[in-house]
Protein backbone atom coordinates (compact mmCIF):
# COMPACT_ATOMS: atom_id res chain seq x y z
CA UNK A 1 0.00 0.00 0.00
CA UNK A 2 2.51 2.70 0.83
CA UNK A 3 4.23 1.74 -2.40
CA UNK A 4 1.23 1.76 -4.29
CA UNK A 5 0.57 5.35 -2.32
CA UNK A 6 4.71 6.57 -3.54
CA UNK A 7 3.82 5.27 -6.84
CA UNK A 8 0.68 7.03 -7.08
CA UNK A 9 2.23 10.41 -6.05
CA UNK A 10 5.17 9.64 -8.39
CA UNK A 11 2.53 9.64 -11.61
CA UNK A 12 1.12 12.87 -10.74
CA UNK A 13 4.19 14.49 -10.19
CA UNK A 14 5.54 13.27 -13.80
CA UNK A 15 2.05 14.28 -15.06
CA UNK A 16 2.29 17.33 -13.93
CA UNK A 17 5.86 18.10 -15.10
CA UNK A 18 5.17 16.68 -18.63
CA UNK A 19 2.24 19.07 -18.84
CA UNK A 20 4.09 21.90 -17.52
CA UNK A 21 6.83 21.06 -19.92
CA UNK A 22 4.66 20.61 -22.90
CA UNK A 23 3.20 24.06 -22.06
CA UNK A 24 6.48 25.91 -21.55
CA UNK A 25 7.89 24.23 -24.84
CA UNK A 26 4.44 25.17 -26.82
CA UNK A 27 4.58 29.26 -25.30
CA UNK A 28 8.79 29.00 -26.02
CA UNK A 29 8.79 27.92 -29.85
CA UNK A 30 5.47 30.29 -30.42
CA UNK A 31 7.70 33.06 -29.13
CA UNK A 32 10.37 32.05 -31.00
CA UNK A 33 8.42 31.29 -34.58
CA UNK A 34 6.07 34.21 -34.10
CA UNK A 35 7.61 36.87 -32.30
CA UNK A 36 11.51 36.43 -32.78
CA UNK A 37 12.02 35.11 -36.03
CA UNK A 38 9.14 37.78 -37.67
CA UNK A 39 10.76 40.35 -36.32
CA UNK A 40 14.15 39.41 -37.63
CA UNK A 41 12.35 38.74 -41.48
CA UNK A 42 11.23 42.13 -41.22
CA UNK A 43 14.76 43.64 -40.32
CA UNK A 44 16.05 41.49 -43.62
CA UNK A 45 13.60 42.94 -45.48
CA UNK A 46 14.23 46.43 -44.36
CA UNK A 47 18.18 45.62 -45.06
CA UNK A 48 17.09 44.88 -48.39
CA UNK A 49 15.58 48.13 -49.58
CA UNK A 50 18.58 49.82 -47.63
CA UNK A 51 20.80 48.20 -49.97
CA UNK A 52 18.43 48.75 -52.96
CA UNK A 53 18.55 52.71 -52.13
CA UNK A 54 21.96 52.68 -51.74
CA UNK A 55 22.96 50.81 -55.33
CA UNK A 56 20.09 53.20 -57.33
CA UNK A 57 21.73 56.17 -55.40
CA UNK A 58 18.92 57.29 -53.76
CA UNK A 59 18.52 59.39 -50.55
CA UNK A 60 16.89 58.04 -47.66
CA UNK A 61 19.02 53.97 -47.19
CA UNK A 62 19.56 55.64 -43.90
CA UNK A 63 16.06 55.71 -42.71
CA UNK A 64 15.74 52.18 -43.77
CA UNK A 65 18.50 51.27 -42.05
CA UNK A 66 17.54 52.93 -38.90
CA UNK A 67 13.91 51.05 -39.14
CA UNK A 68 15.69 47.89 -39.10
CA UNK A 69 17.99 48.51 -36.12
CA UNK A 70 15.07 49.47 -34.58
CA UNK A 71 13.05 46.60 -34.80
CA UNK A 72 16.82 44.29 -34.95
CA UNK A 73 17.34 46.05 -30.87
CA UNK A 74 13.35 45.16 -30.23
CA UNK A 75 14.48 40.98 -31.21
CA UNK A 76 17.88 41.59 -29.36
CA UNK A 77 15.88 42.28 -26.02
CA UNK A 78 13.58 39.51 -26.55
CA UNK A 79 16.06 36.44 -27.09
CA UNK A 80 17.66 38.40 -23.81
CA UNK A 81 14.47 37.98 -21.84
CA UNK A 82 13.34 34.39 -23.39
CA UNK A 83 17.12 33.38 -22.68
CA UNK A 84 17.13 34.82 -18.92
CA UNK A 85 14.12 33.53 -18.40
CA UNK A 86 15.26 29.97 -18.70
CA UNK A 87 18.30 30.54 -16.96
CA UNK A 88 19.53 33.72 -16.02
CA UNK A 89 23.12 34.27 -17.35
CA UNK A 90 23.61 36.45 -14.56
CA UNK A 91 23.70 33.17 -12.33
CA UNK A 92 26.83 31.99 -14.25
CA UNK A 93 28.46 35.37 -14.67
CA UNK A 94 27.81 37.07 -11.38
CA UNK A 95 26.63 34.88 -9.12
CA UNK A 96 23.43 34.38 -6.73
CA UNK A 97 23.30 37.68 -5.34
CA UNK A 98 23.36 40.14 -8.67
CA UNK A 99 20.74 37.25 -9.94
CA UNK A 100 18.65 38.03 -7.10
CA UNK A 101 19.14 41.17 -6.88
CA UNK A 102 18.05 41.41 -11.07
CA UNK A 103 14.70 39.32 -10.04
CA UNK A 104 13.61 41.64 -7.27
CA UNK A 105 13.76 44.83 -9.49
CA UNK A 106 11.89 42.58 -12.18
CA UNK A 107 9.35 41.55 -9.89
CA UNK A 108 8.88 45.13 -8.43
CA UNK A 109 8.69 46.65 -11.70
CA UNK A 110 6.24 44.20 -13.45
CA UNK A 111 4.12 43.50 -10.10
CA UNK A 112 4.19 46.88 -8.21
CA UNK A 113 4.62 44.75 -5.20
CA UNK A 114 7.80 45.86 -3.20
CA UNK A 115 10.85 43.17 -3.25
CA UNK A 116 14.05 43.78 -1.80
CA UNK A 117 17.15 41.81 -1.65
CA UNK A 118 19.60 42.39 1.93
CA UNK A 119 22.78 40.34 1.49
CA UNK A 120 24.00 39.63 5.49
CA UNK A 121 27.79 38.77 5.76
CA UNK A 122 26.93 36.34 2.62
CA UNK A 123 30.23 34.50 1.14
CA UNK A 124 28.71 33.32 -2.13
CA UNK A 125 31.05 29.67 -2.19
CA UNK A 126 27.95 27.87 -4.06
CA UNK A 127 28.43 25.66 -6.66
CA UNK A 128 26.63 26.18 -10.10
CA UNK A 129 23.64 23.69 -9.37
CA UNK A 130 22.75 24.56 -5.97
CA UNK A 131 23.09 28.07 -6.65
CA UNK A 132 20.53 27.69 -9.67
CA UNK A 133 18.30 25.77 -6.74
CA UNK A 134 18.38 28.78 -4.86
CA UNK A 135 17.81 31.24 -7.62
CA UNK A 136 14.49 28.89 -9.00
CA UNK A 137 13.39 29.10 -5.33
CA UNK A 138 13.44 32.84 -5.12
CA UNK A 139 11.16 32.58 -8.53
CA UNK A 140 8.82 30.48 -7.50
CA UNK A 141 8.11 31.75 -3.92
CA UNK A 142 7.76 35.14 -5.71
CA UNK A 143 5.19 34.09 -7.96
CA UNK A 144 3.44 32.37 -5.09
CA UNK A 145 3.61 36.10 -3.44
CA UNK A 146 1.93 37.49 -6.68
CA UNK A 147 -0.67 35.13 -6.83
CA UNK A 148 -1.56 33.94 -3.56
CA UNK A 149 -0.12 36.39 -1.15
CA UNK A 150 -1.51 39.96 -1.53
CA UNK A 151 1.28 41.12 -0.21
CA UNK A 152 2.56 44.24 -0.47
CA UNK A 153 6.25 43.56 0.17
CA UNK A 154 8.52 40.98 -0.05
CA UNK A 155 12.10 40.19 1.47
CA UNK A 156 14.46 37.97 0.83
CA UNK A 157 17.56 37.70 2.98
CA UNK A 158 20.76 35.77 1.92
CA UNK A 159 23.25 34.97 4.54
CA UNK A 160 25.79 32.51 5.75
CA UNK A 161 25.46 30.69 8.98
CA UNK A 162 29.05 28.69 9.71
CA UNK A 163 29.83 28.59 5.88
CA UNK A 164 26.16 26.96 5.26
CA UNK A 165 24.55 29.78 2.70
CA UNK A 166 20.23 30.34 3.87
CA UNK A 167 18.10 32.33 1.92
CA UNK A 168 15.00 33.86 3.66
CA UNK A 169 12.10 34.58 2.08
CA UNK A 170 8.96 36.67 3.72
CA UNK A 171 6.16 38.55 2.47
CA UNK A 172 3.48 40.35 4.44
CA UNK A 173 0.46 38.69 2.67
CA UNK A 174 -2.73 36.63 4.32
CA UNK A 175 -0.64 33.43 4.93
CA UNK A 176 -2.02 29.78 4.20
CA UNK A 177 -2.88 27.50 6.68
CA UNK A 178 -1.43 24.17 7.17
CA UNK A 179 -4.12 22.51 5.52
CA UNK A 180 -2.89 24.06 2.21
CA UNK A 181 -0.11 22.45 2.24
CA UNK A 182 -0.29 18.64 1.18
CA UNK A 183 -2.67 19.24 -1.17
CA UNK A 184 -1.22 17.45 -4.45
CA UNK A 185 -3.02 20.37 -6.11
CA UNK A 186 0.21 22.83 -6.24
CA UNK A 187 3.87 21.93 -7.78
CA UNK A 188 5.45 25.28 -6.28
CA UNK A 189 6.07 24.57 -2.82
CA UNK A 190 6.93 20.21 -3.58
CA UNK A 191 9.49 21.66 -6.29
CA UNK A 192 11.16 24.30 -3.70
CA UNK A 193 11.50 21.16 -1.32
CA UNK A 194 12.78 18.41 -3.93
CA UNK A 195 15.73 21.08 -4.91
CA UNK A 196 16.69 21.61 -1.36
CA UNK A 197 16.75 18.05 -0.57
CA UNK A 198 18.35 17.04 -3.44
CA UNK A 199 21.50 18.81 -2.08
CA UNK A 200 20.77 17.56 1.62
CA UNK A 201 19.45 20.59 2.63
CA UNK A 202 15.80 21.72 4.34
CA UNK A 203 13.51 24.07 3.10
CA UNK A 204 11.11 25.66 6.15
CA UNK A 205 7.92 27.36 6.07
CA UNK A 206 5.54 28.92 8.32
CA UNK A 207 2.98 30.74 7.43
CA UNK A 208 0.00 32.48 9.72
CA UNK A 209 -2.40 35.56 9.24
CA UNK A 210 0.77 37.85 9.14
CA UNK A 211 2.50 36.46 6.20
CA UNK A 212 4.67 33.54 4.90
CA UNK A 213 8.37 33.23 5.35
CA UNK A 214 9.99 30.06 3.64
CA UNK A 215 13.73 29.78 4.97
CA UNK A 216 16.01 27.54 2.73
CA UNK A 217 19.06 26.12 4.43
CA UNK A 218 21.98 24.15 2.16
CA UNK A 219 24.60 22.58 3.97
CA UNK A 220 28.68 22.55 3.42
CA UNK A 221 28.15 20.38 0.75
CA UNK A 222 26.33 22.72 -1.58
CA UNK A 223 29.94 24.58 -1.35
CA UNK A 224 32.35 24.65 -3.75
CA UNK A 225 35.40 24.06 -1.53
CA UNK A 226 34.86 21.99 1.13
CA UNK A 227 37.04 22.41 4.47
CA UNK A 228 36.55 21.21 7.63
CA UNK A 229 34.22 22.65 9.55
CA UNK B 1 4.89 49.24 -70.81
CA UNK B 2 3.27 46.76 -69.97
CA UNK B 3 0.68 46.93 -66.41
CA UNK B 4 2.54 46.16 -63.43
CA UNK B 5 2.21 42.55 -62.06
CA UNK B 6 -0.64 43.42 -59.17
CA UNK B 7 0.31 41.75 -55.84
CA UNK B 8 -1.63 40.89 -52.84
CA UNK B 9 0.46 40.01 -49.35
CA UNK B 10 -0.99 38.28 -46.70
CA UNK B 11 1.02 37.31 -43.67
CA UNK B 12 0.26 37.96 -39.89
CA UNK B 13 2.86 39.91 -38.94
CA UNK B 14 2.75 43.13 -39.77
CA UNK B 15 6.37 43.66 -39.85
CA UNK B 16 7.27 40.93 -42.67
CA UNK B 17 4.21 42.47 -44.36
CA UNK B 18 5.76 46.29 -43.67
CA UNK B 19 9.17 44.97 -44.83
CA UNK B 20 8.02 43.30 -47.63
CA UNK B 21 5.70 45.74 -49.42
CA UNK B 22 8.58 48.80 -48.99
CA UNK B 23 11.20 46.41 -50.88
CA UNK B 24 8.16 45.60 -53.39
CA UNK B 25 7.34 48.51 -54.03
CA UNK B 26 10.69 49.92 -55.28
CA UNK B 27 10.36 47.20 -58.46
CA UNK B 28 8.80 49.52 -61.32
CA UNK B 29 6.84 46.42 -63.06
CA UNK B 30 5.23 44.96 -59.01
CA UNK B 31 2.66 46.95 -57.47
CA UNK B 32 1.29 45.78 -54.21
CA UNK B 33 -2.20 46.56 -54.37
CA UNK B 34 -3.20 44.83 -50.82
CA UNK B 35 -2.19 43.30 -47.47
CA UNK B 36 -3.77 41.29 -45.15
CA UNK B 37 -2.73 39.94 -41.98
CA UNK B 38 -5.18 36.87 -41.85
CA UNK B 39 -6.05 34.28 -44.09
CA UNK B 40 -9.64 35.06 -44.17
CA UNK B 41 -9.72 38.59 -44.91
CA UNK B 42 -7.10 37.85 -47.47
CA UNK B 43 -9.38 35.58 -49.63
CA UNK B 44 -12.07 38.68 -49.19
CA UNK B 45 -9.73 41.29 -50.98
CA UNK B 46 -8.55 38.76 -53.61
CA UNK B 47 -12.20 38.37 -54.68
CA UNK B 48 -12.20 42.27 -54.50
CA UNK B 49 -9.05 43.29 -56.17
CA UNK B 50 -8.17 40.02 -58.41
CA UNK B 51 -4.62 39.95 -57.79
CA UNK B 52 -1.97 38.57 -60.39
CA UNK B 53 -0.04 36.97 -57.69
CA UNK B 54 -1.03 36.34 -53.82
CA UNK B 55 2.22 36.13 -51.42
CA UNK B 56 1.17 33.78 -48.90
CA UNK B 57 2.29 33.07 -45.45
CA UNK B 58 1.75 29.43 -43.67
CA UNK B 59 1.77 30.01 -40.08
CA UNK B 60 -1.27 31.89 -39.23
CA UNK B 61 -4.21 32.04 -36.16
CA UNK B 62 -7.52 30.54 -37.48
CA UNK B 63 -6.97 30.04 -41.04
CA UNK B 64 -3.44 28.62 -41.91
CA UNK B 65 -1.83 29.21 -45.53
CA UNK B 66 -2.23 26.09 -46.73
CA UNK B 67 -5.81 25.50 -45.87
CA UNK B 68 -6.47 28.66 -47.36
CA UNK B 69 -5.16 28.25 -50.96
CA UNK B 70 -8.27 26.31 -51.84
CA UNK B 71 -10.66 29.38 -50.99
CA UNK B 72 -8.17 31.56 -53.17
CA UNK B 73 -8.53 29.22 -55.73
CA UNK B 74 -11.73 29.84 -55.65
CA UNK B 75 -12.57 33.58 -55.42
CA UNK B 76 -9.73 34.23 -58.02
CA UNK B 77 -9.24 31.50 -60.26
CA UNK B 78 -6.70 33.86 -62.39
CA UNK B 79 -4.23 34.35 -59.15
CA UNK B 80 -0.80 32.52 -58.87
CA UNK B 81 -0.22 31.31 -55.46
CA UNK B 82 3.17 31.68 -54.05
CA UNK B 83 4.32 30.34 -50.87
CA UNK B 84 6.25 32.31 -48.31
CA UNK B 85 6.85 30.18 -45.45
CA UNK B 86 9.49 29.97 -42.70
CA UNK B 87 9.93 26.27 -42.81
CA UNK B 88 11.64 24.12 -45.39
CA UNK B 89 10.03 21.33 -44.44
CA UNK B 90 9.02 18.80 -47.46
CA UNK B 91 5.95 18.34 -45.48
CA UNK B 92 4.70 21.99 -46.33
CA UNK B 93 6.42 21.85 -49.74
CA UNK B 94 4.14 18.94 -51.22
CA UNK B 95 0.96 19.78 -49.31
CA UNK B 96 1.19 23.37 -50.65
CA UNK B 97 1.71 21.95 -54.34
CA UNK B 98 -0.91 19.51 -53.94
CA UNK B 99 -3.41 21.97 -52.96
CA UNK B 100 -2.39 24.18 -56.02
CA UNK B 101 0.45 26.65 -54.90
CA UNK B 102 2.50 27.40 -57.69
CA UNK B 103 5.86 27.86 -55.84
CA UNK B 104 7.19 28.10 -52.33
CA UNK B 105 10.04 30.32 -51.19
CA UNK B 106 11.57 30.57 -48.04
CA UNK B 107 11.01 34.14 -46.27
CA UNK B 108 14.56 34.61 -46.00
CA UNK B 109 15.76 34.41 -49.35
CA UNK B 110 17.13 37.54 -50.94
CA UNK B 111 14.53 40.00 -52.58
CA UNK B 112 15.89 39.17 -56.29
CA UNK B 113 14.83 35.79 -55.43
CA UNK B 114 11.11 36.60 -54.57
CA UNK B 115 11.34 39.01 -57.22
CA UNK B 116 12.34 36.06 -59.81
CA UNK B 117 10.04 34.03 -58.43
CA UNK B 118 6.91 36.43 -58.96
CA UNK B 119 8.15 36.82 -62.41
CA UNK B 120 8.28 32.78 -63.35
CA UNK B 121 4.63 31.97 -61.33
CA UNK B 122 3.45 35.11 -63.52
CA UNK B 123 4.21 33.69 -66.24
CA UNK B 124 2.96 30.27 -66.04
CA UNK B 125 5.59 28.52 -64.49
CA UNK B 126 7.22 26.34 -60.94
CA UNK B 127 9.14 28.16 -58.34
CA UNK B 128 11.41 26.69 -55.44
CA UNK B 129 13.46 28.85 -53.67
CA UNK B 130 16.87 27.62 -53.14
CA UNK B 131 16.79 26.10 -49.46
CA UNK B 132 13.97 24.33 -50.60
CA UNK B 133 15.31 22.91 -53.40
CA UNK B 134 17.01 20.49 -51.45
CA UNK B 135 14.04 19.25 -50.07
CA UNK B 136 11.84 18.26 -52.76
CA UNK C 1 12.07 -0.57 5.12
CA UNK C 2 10.18 -1.05 2.00
CA UNK C 3 8.37 2.26 2.67
CA UNK C 4 11.67 4.12 2.90
CA UNK C 5 13.25 2.50 -0.44
CA UNK C 6 10.02 3.22 -2.54
CA UNK C 7 10.48 6.94 -0.95
CA UNK C 8 14.27 6.78 -2.00
CA UNK C 9 13.22 6.11 -5.37
CA UNK C 10 10.56 8.55 -5.63
CA UNK C 11 12.98 11.08 -4.54
CA UNK C 12 15.52 9.90 -6.96
CA UNK C 13 13.31 9.70 -9.97
CA UNK C 14 11.58 13.30 -8.88
CA UNK C 15 14.78 14.64 -8.88
CA UNK C 16 15.64 13.25 -12.11
CA UNK C 17 12.56 14.70 -13.63
CA UNK C 18 13.77 17.98 -12.37
CA UNK C 19 16.99 17.61 -13.60
CA UNK C 20 15.92 17.00 -17.38
CA UNK C 21 13.44 19.57 -17.58
CA UNK C 22 16.47 22.04 -15.99
CA UNK C 23 18.93 20.74 -18.19
CA UNK C 24 16.57 21.98 -21.22
CA UNK C 25 16.35 24.70 -19.79
CA UNK C 26 20.11 25.81 -19.57
CA UNK C 27 20.68 24.33 -23.11
CA UNK C 28 18.04 26.39 -24.94
CA UNK C 29 19.08 29.44 -22.92
CA UNK C 30 22.54 28.91 -23.62
CA UNK C 31 21.72 28.94 -27.69
CA UNK C 32 19.51 31.52 -27.15
CA UNK C 33 22.29 33.78 -25.19
CA UNK C 34 25.68 32.36 -26.67
CA UNK C 35 24.49 31.94 -29.75
CA UNK C 36 22.02 33.89 -31.21
CA UNK C 37 22.28 36.79 -29.37
CA UNK C 38 25.55 37.27 -30.34
CA UNK C 39 25.15 36.64 -33.98
CA UNK C 40 22.42 39.51 -34.00
CA UNK C 41 24.75 41.82 -32.21
CA UNK C 42 27.23 41.19 -35.33
CA UNK C 43 24.18 42.00 -37.73
CA UNK C 44 23.77 45.43 -35.76
CA UNK C 45 27.46 46.73 -36.22
CA UNK C 46 27.34 45.77 -39.70
CA UNK C 47 24.13 47.93 -39.75
CA UNK C 48 25.86 50.78 -38.26
CA UNK C 49 28.60 50.58 -39.66
CA UNK C 50 26.61 50.70 -42.91
CA UNK C 51 24.40 53.42 -42.28
CA UNK C 52 27.46 55.28 -41.31
CA UNK C 53 29.28 54.52 -44.25
CA UNK C 54 25.75 55.60 -46.37
CA UNK C 55 26.11 58.97 -44.47
CA UNK C 56 30.14 59.55 -45.29
CA UNK C 57 29.50 58.97 -49.08
CA UNK C 58 31.74 56.04 -48.70
CA UNK C 59 31.59 53.70 -51.70
CA UNK C 60 31.52 50.37 -50.18
CA UNK C 61 28.25 50.49 -47.80
CA UNK C 62 26.87 47.28 -49.47
CA UNK C 63 29.06 45.25 -48.29
CA UNK C 64 28.77 46.06 -45.04
CA UNK C 65 24.96 45.34 -45.46
CA UNK C 66 25.45 42.04 -47.40
CA UNK C 67 28.00 40.56 -44.48
CA UNK C 68 25.11 41.66 -42.21
CA UNK C 69 22.28 39.56 -44.48
CA UNK C 70 24.42 36.62 -44.05
CA UNK C 71 24.85 36.80 -40.46
CA UNK C 72 21.15 37.29 -40.27
CA UNK C 73 20.33 34.79 -42.28
CA UNK C 74 22.46 32.64 -40.00
CA UNK C 75 20.51 33.45 -37.02
CA UNK C 76 16.82 32.86 -38.26
CA UNK C 77 17.99 29.48 -39.34
CA UNK C 78 18.74 28.78 -35.57
CA UNK C 79 15.92 30.49 -34.60
CA UNK C 80 13.84 28.06 -36.62
CA UNK C 81 15.07 25.02 -35.68
CA UNK C 82 15.62 25.66 -31.82
CA UNK C 83 11.12 26.63 -32.40
CA UNK C 84 10.99 23.22 -34.50
CA UNK C 85 13.00 21.24 -31.85
CA UNK C 86 10.78 22.67 -29.06
CA UNK C 87 7.39 21.94 -30.74
CA UNK C 88 7.24 20.90 -34.59
CA UNK C 89 4.59 23.64 -36.05
CA UNK C 90 3.88 20.57 -38.67
CA UNK C 91 2.15 19.04 -35.87
CA UNK C 92 -0.29 21.86 -35.34
CA UNK C 93 -0.60 22.68 -39.33
CA UNK C 94 -0.69 19.74 -40.77
CA UNK C 95 -0.99 16.48 -38.09
CA UNK C 96 0.44 13.71 -36.85
CA UNK C 97 1.02 12.37 -40.02
CA UNK C 98 3.01 14.93 -41.21
CA UNK C 99 5.35 15.50 -38.54
CA UNK C 100 5.71 11.97 -38.11
CA UNK C 101 7.01 11.61 -41.54
CA UNK C 102 8.80 15.15 -41.37
CA UNK C 103 10.87 13.06 -37.67
CA UNK C 104 11.71 9.66 -39.74
CA UNK C 105 13.06 11.54 -42.49
CA UNK C 106 15.23 13.68 -40.12
CA UNK C 107 16.38 10.59 -37.80
CA UNK C 108 17.49 8.70 -40.91
CA UNK C 109 19.38 11.63 -42.42
CA UNK C 110 20.93 12.32 -38.81
CA UNK C 111 21.66 9.25 -37.31
CA UNK C 112 22.24 6.62 -40.67
CA UNK C 113 19.20 4.07 -39.50
CA UNK C 114 16.50 4.07 -41.91
CA UNK C 115 13.13 5.07 -40.52
CA UNK C 116 10.33 4.39 -41.84
CA UNK C 117 6.59 5.83 -41.43
CA UNK C 118 3.72 3.59 -42.73
CA UNK C 119 0.46 4.64 -42.88
CA UNK C 120 -2.62 2.34 -43.22
CA UNK C 121 -6.49 3.23 -42.46
CA UNK C 122 -5.51 5.92 -40.24
CA UNK C 123 -8.26 8.41 -39.59
CA UNK C 124 -6.34 11.47 -37.91
CA UNK C 125 -9.05 12.72 -35.78
CA UNK C 126 -7.22 12.74 -32.81
CA UNK C 127 -7.22 15.99 -30.21
CA UNK C 128 -4.04 18.11 -30.10
CA UNK C 129 -3.10 17.00 -27.21
CA UNK C 130 -2.58 13.27 -27.90
CA UNK C 131 -1.68 14.20 -31.01
CA UNK C 132 1.42 15.63 -29.31
CA UNK C 133 2.14 12.63 -26.94
CA UNK C 134 2.29 10.37 -29.93
CA UNK C 135 5.22 12.78 -31.84
CA UNK C 136 6.74 12.57 -28.04
CA UNK C 137 6.65 9.11 -27.63
CA UNK C 138 8.26 8.45 -31.52
CA UNK C 139 10.93 10.85 -30.77
CA UNK C 140 11.72 8.99 -26.95
CA UNK C 141 11.34 5.80 -29.08
CA UNK C 142 13.99 7.29 -31.97
CA UNK C 143 16.21 8.48 -29.16
CA UNK C 144 16.29 4.85 -27.79
CA UNK C 145 16.82 2.98 -30.88
CA UNK C 146 19.70 5.53 -31.08
CA UNK C 147 20.97 5.21 -28.32
CA UNK C 148 20.45 1.38 -27.34
CA UNK C 149 18.95 -0.55 -30.15
CA UNK C 150 21.51 -1.23 -32.41
CA UNK C 151 19.50 -1.44 -35.13
CA UNK C 152 19.52 -0.99 -38.71
CA UNK C 153 16.38 0.04 -39.33
CA UNK C 154 12.89 1.20 -37.20
CA UNK C 155 9.55 1.06 -38.69
CA UNK C 156 6.72 3.30 -37.05
CA UNK C 157 3.00 2.30 -38.70
CA UNK C 158 0.16 4.71 -37.82
CA UNK C 159 -3.33 2.92 -38.13
CA UNK C 160 -6.72 3.14 -36.83
CA UNK C 161 -8.45 0.33 -34.95
CA UNK C 162 -12.57 1.32 -34.39
CA UNK C 163 -11.91 4.53 -35.07
CA UNK C 164 -8.94 4.40 -32.00
CA UNK C 165 -5.44 5.75 -32.96
CA UNK C 166 -2.79 3.06 -32.85
CA UNK C 167 0.98 3.27 -33.26
CA UNK C 168 3.73 0.81 -33.33
CA UNK C 169 7.42 1.22 -33.56
CA UNK C 170 9.37 -1.48 -34.02
CA UNK C 171 13.73 -1.82 -34.68
CA UNK C 172 15.38 -4.59 -35.51
CA UNK C 173 18.22 -4.22 -32.44
CA UNK C 174 19.53 -6.88 -30.19
CA UNK C 175 16.15 -5.74 -27.94
CA UNK C 176 16.20 -5.64 -23.65
CA UNK C 177 15.27 -8.06 -21.34
CA UNK C 178 12.78 -7.57 -18.83
CA UNK C 179 14.72 -6.68 -15.63
CA UNK C 180 16.24 -4.04 -17.54
CA UNK C 181 12.53 -2.31 -17.38
CA UNK C 182 11.74 -1.14 -14.26
CA UNK C 183 15.06 0.29 -13.12
CA UNK C 184 15.13 3.37 -11.48
CA UNK C 185 17.63 4.87 -13.97
CA UNK C 186 15.67 5.48 -17.58
CA UNK C 187 12.62 7.89 -17.18
CA UNK C 188 12.27 7.36 -21.05
CA UNK C 189 9.70 4.64 -21.27
CA UNK C 190 8.13 5.78 -18.00
CA UNK C 191 7.64 9.22 -19.19
CA UNK C 192 6.08 7.32 -22.63
CA UNK C 193 3.98 5.40 -20.54
CA UNK C 194 2.47 8.39 -18.59
CA UNK C 195 1.69 10.09 -20.94
CA UNK C 196 -0.44 7.56 -22.76
CA UNK C 197 -2.19 6.81 -19.26
CA UNK C 198 -2.77 10.64 -18.88
CA UNK C 199 -5.50 9.89 -22.45
CA UNK C 200 -6.38 6.75 -20.37
CA UNK C 201 -4.28 5.19 -23.30
CA UNK C 202 -2.03 2.05 -23.09
CA UNK C 203 1.72 1.81 -24.23
CA UNK C 204 2.46 -2.21 -24.66
CA UNK C 205 6.63 -2.68 -25.19
CA UNK C 206 8.07 -5.89 -25.93
CA UNK C 207 11.44 -6.97 -26.72
CA UNK C 208 13.55 -9.66 -27.58
CA UNK C 209 17.12 -10.50 -29.06
CA UNK C 210 15.13 -10.02 -32.45
CA UNK C 211 14.08 -6.38 -31.55
CA UNK C 212 11.63 -4.27 -29.74
CA UNK C 213 8.00 -3.35 -30.13
CA UNK C 214 6.16 -0.87 -28.66
CA UNK C 215 2.49 -0.34 -29.47
CA UNK C 216 0.56 2.83 -28.49
CA UNK C 217 -3.16 2.53 -28.01
CA UNK C 218 -5.10 5.65 -27.61
CA UNK C 219 -8.46 5.71 -26.37
CA UNK C 220 -11.86 6.48 -28.12
CA UNK C 221 -12.09 9.96 -26.08
CA UNK C 222 -8.88 10.78 -27.35
CA UNK C 223 -10.18 11.68 -30.84
CA UNK C 224 -11.89 14.94 -31.48
CA UNK C 225 -15.48 13.86 -32.55
CA UNK C 226 -16.87 11.24 -30.31
CA UNK C 227 -19.56 9.29 -30.80
CA UNK C 228 -20.69 6.28 -29.97
CA UNK C 229 -18.46 2.91 -30.60
N1 LIG D 1 3.30 33.40 -0.23
C1 LIG D 1 2.08 32.81 -0.12
N2 LIG D 1 1.03 33.48 0.43
C2 LIG D 1 -0.17 32.90 0.55
N3 LIG D 1 -0.45 31.66 0.14
C3 LIG D 1 0.54 30.93 -0.42
C4 LIG D 1 1.85 31.46 -0.58
N4 LIG D 1 2.63 30.52 -1.15
C5 LIG D 1 1.83 29.44 -1.33
N5 LIG D 1 0.57 29.69 -0.91
C6 LIG D 1 -0.56 28.72 -0.86
O1 LIG D 1 -0.03 27.42 -0.97
C7 LIG D 1 -0.59 26.74 -2.07
C8 LIG D 1 0.44 25.81 -2.70
O2 LIG D 1 1.42 26.57 -3.37
P1 LIG D 1 2.20 25.91 -4.60
O3 LIG D 1 3.21 26.88 -5.10
O4 LIG D 1 2.68 24.56 -4.17
O5 LIG D 1 1.05 25.68 -5.65
P2 LIG D 1 0.29 26.72 -6.60
O6 LIG D 1 1.00 28.04 -6.59
O7 LIG D 1 -1.15 26.73 -6.18
O8 LIG D 1 0.41 26.04 -8.04
P3 LIG D 1 1.75 25.92 -8.93
O9 LIG D 1 2.90 26.52 -8.14
O10 LIG D 1 1.93 24.46 -9.14
O11 LIG D 1 1.48 26.68 -10.16
C9 LIG D 1 -1.09 27.83 -2.98
O12 LIG D 1 -2.15 27.40 -3.77
C10 LIG D 1 -1.53 28.90 -2.00
O13 LIG D 1 -2.81 28.64 -1.52
N1 LIG E 1 14.77 0.23 -28.65
C1 LIG E 1 15.54 -0.29 -27.65
N2 LIG E 1 16.46 -1.24 -27.91
C2 LIG E 1 17.22 -1.76 -26.93
N3 LIG E 1 17.14 -1.38 -25.65
C3 LIG E 1 16.26 -0.42 -25.31
C4 LIG E 1 15.41 0.18 -26.28
N4 LIG E 1 14.62 1.08 -25.66
C5 LIG E 1 14.97 1.05 -24.36
N5 LIG E 1 15.95 0.14 -24.14
C6 LIG E 1 16.54 -0.22 -22.83
O1 LIG E 1 15.65 0.19 -21.81
C7 LIG E 1 16.29 1.04 -20.90
C8 LIG E 1 15.32 2.09 -20.40
O2 LIG E 1 15.00 3.03 -21.41
P1 LIG E 1 14.58 4.51 -21.00
O3 LIG E 1 14.28 5.29 -22.24
O4 LIG E 1 13.53 4.39 -19.98
O5 LIG E 1 15.88 5.08 -20.29
P2 LIG E 1 17.25 5.59 -20.91
O6 LIG E 1 17.14 5.74 -22.39
O7 LIG E 1 18.32 4.67 -20.42
O8 LIG E 1 17.43 7.00 -20.22
P3 LIG E 1 16.57 8.32 -20.53
O9 LIG E 1 15.53 7.99 -21.55
O10 LIG E 1 15.96 8.70 -19.21
O11 LIG E 1 17.54 9.32 -21.03
C9 LIG E 1 17.47 1.61 -21.67
O12 LIG E 1 18.51 1.98 -20.82
C10 LIG E 1 17.86 0.44 -22.57
O13 LIG E 1 18.65 -0.48 -21.86
K1 LIG F 1 6.10 49.53 -57.59
MG1 LIG G 1 3.06 28.16 -6.93
MG1 LIG H 1 2.87 33.75 -39.84
MG1 LIG I 1 15.51 6.80 -23.24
Amino acid sequence: RERRLADAKLKQLTQRVIDTQEEERARLARELHDGISQSLLGVRYRMDLAARKVAAGAPDAEGALAQGVETLNGAIKDVRRLSHDLRPSLLDDLGIVAALRSLCDNFSERTGIDATLSVERFEDRLKSEPSTALYRIAQEALTNVERHAGARRVDITLWSERGRARMRISDDGHGFSEEALPGVSGLGLRNMQERMAHFRGLLMISSNGGGTVMTAMMPKSANRLQEAS
Amino acid sequence: MAAPISLLLVDNHPLVLDGLKAILQTYDHLQVVATATDAQEGVALAAALMPDVVLLDINMPRLNGIDAIERFRTVAPQARILMLSMHDNREYISSSVLRGASGYILKEVSTGEIVAAIETVMAGGTFFSSGVNDAI
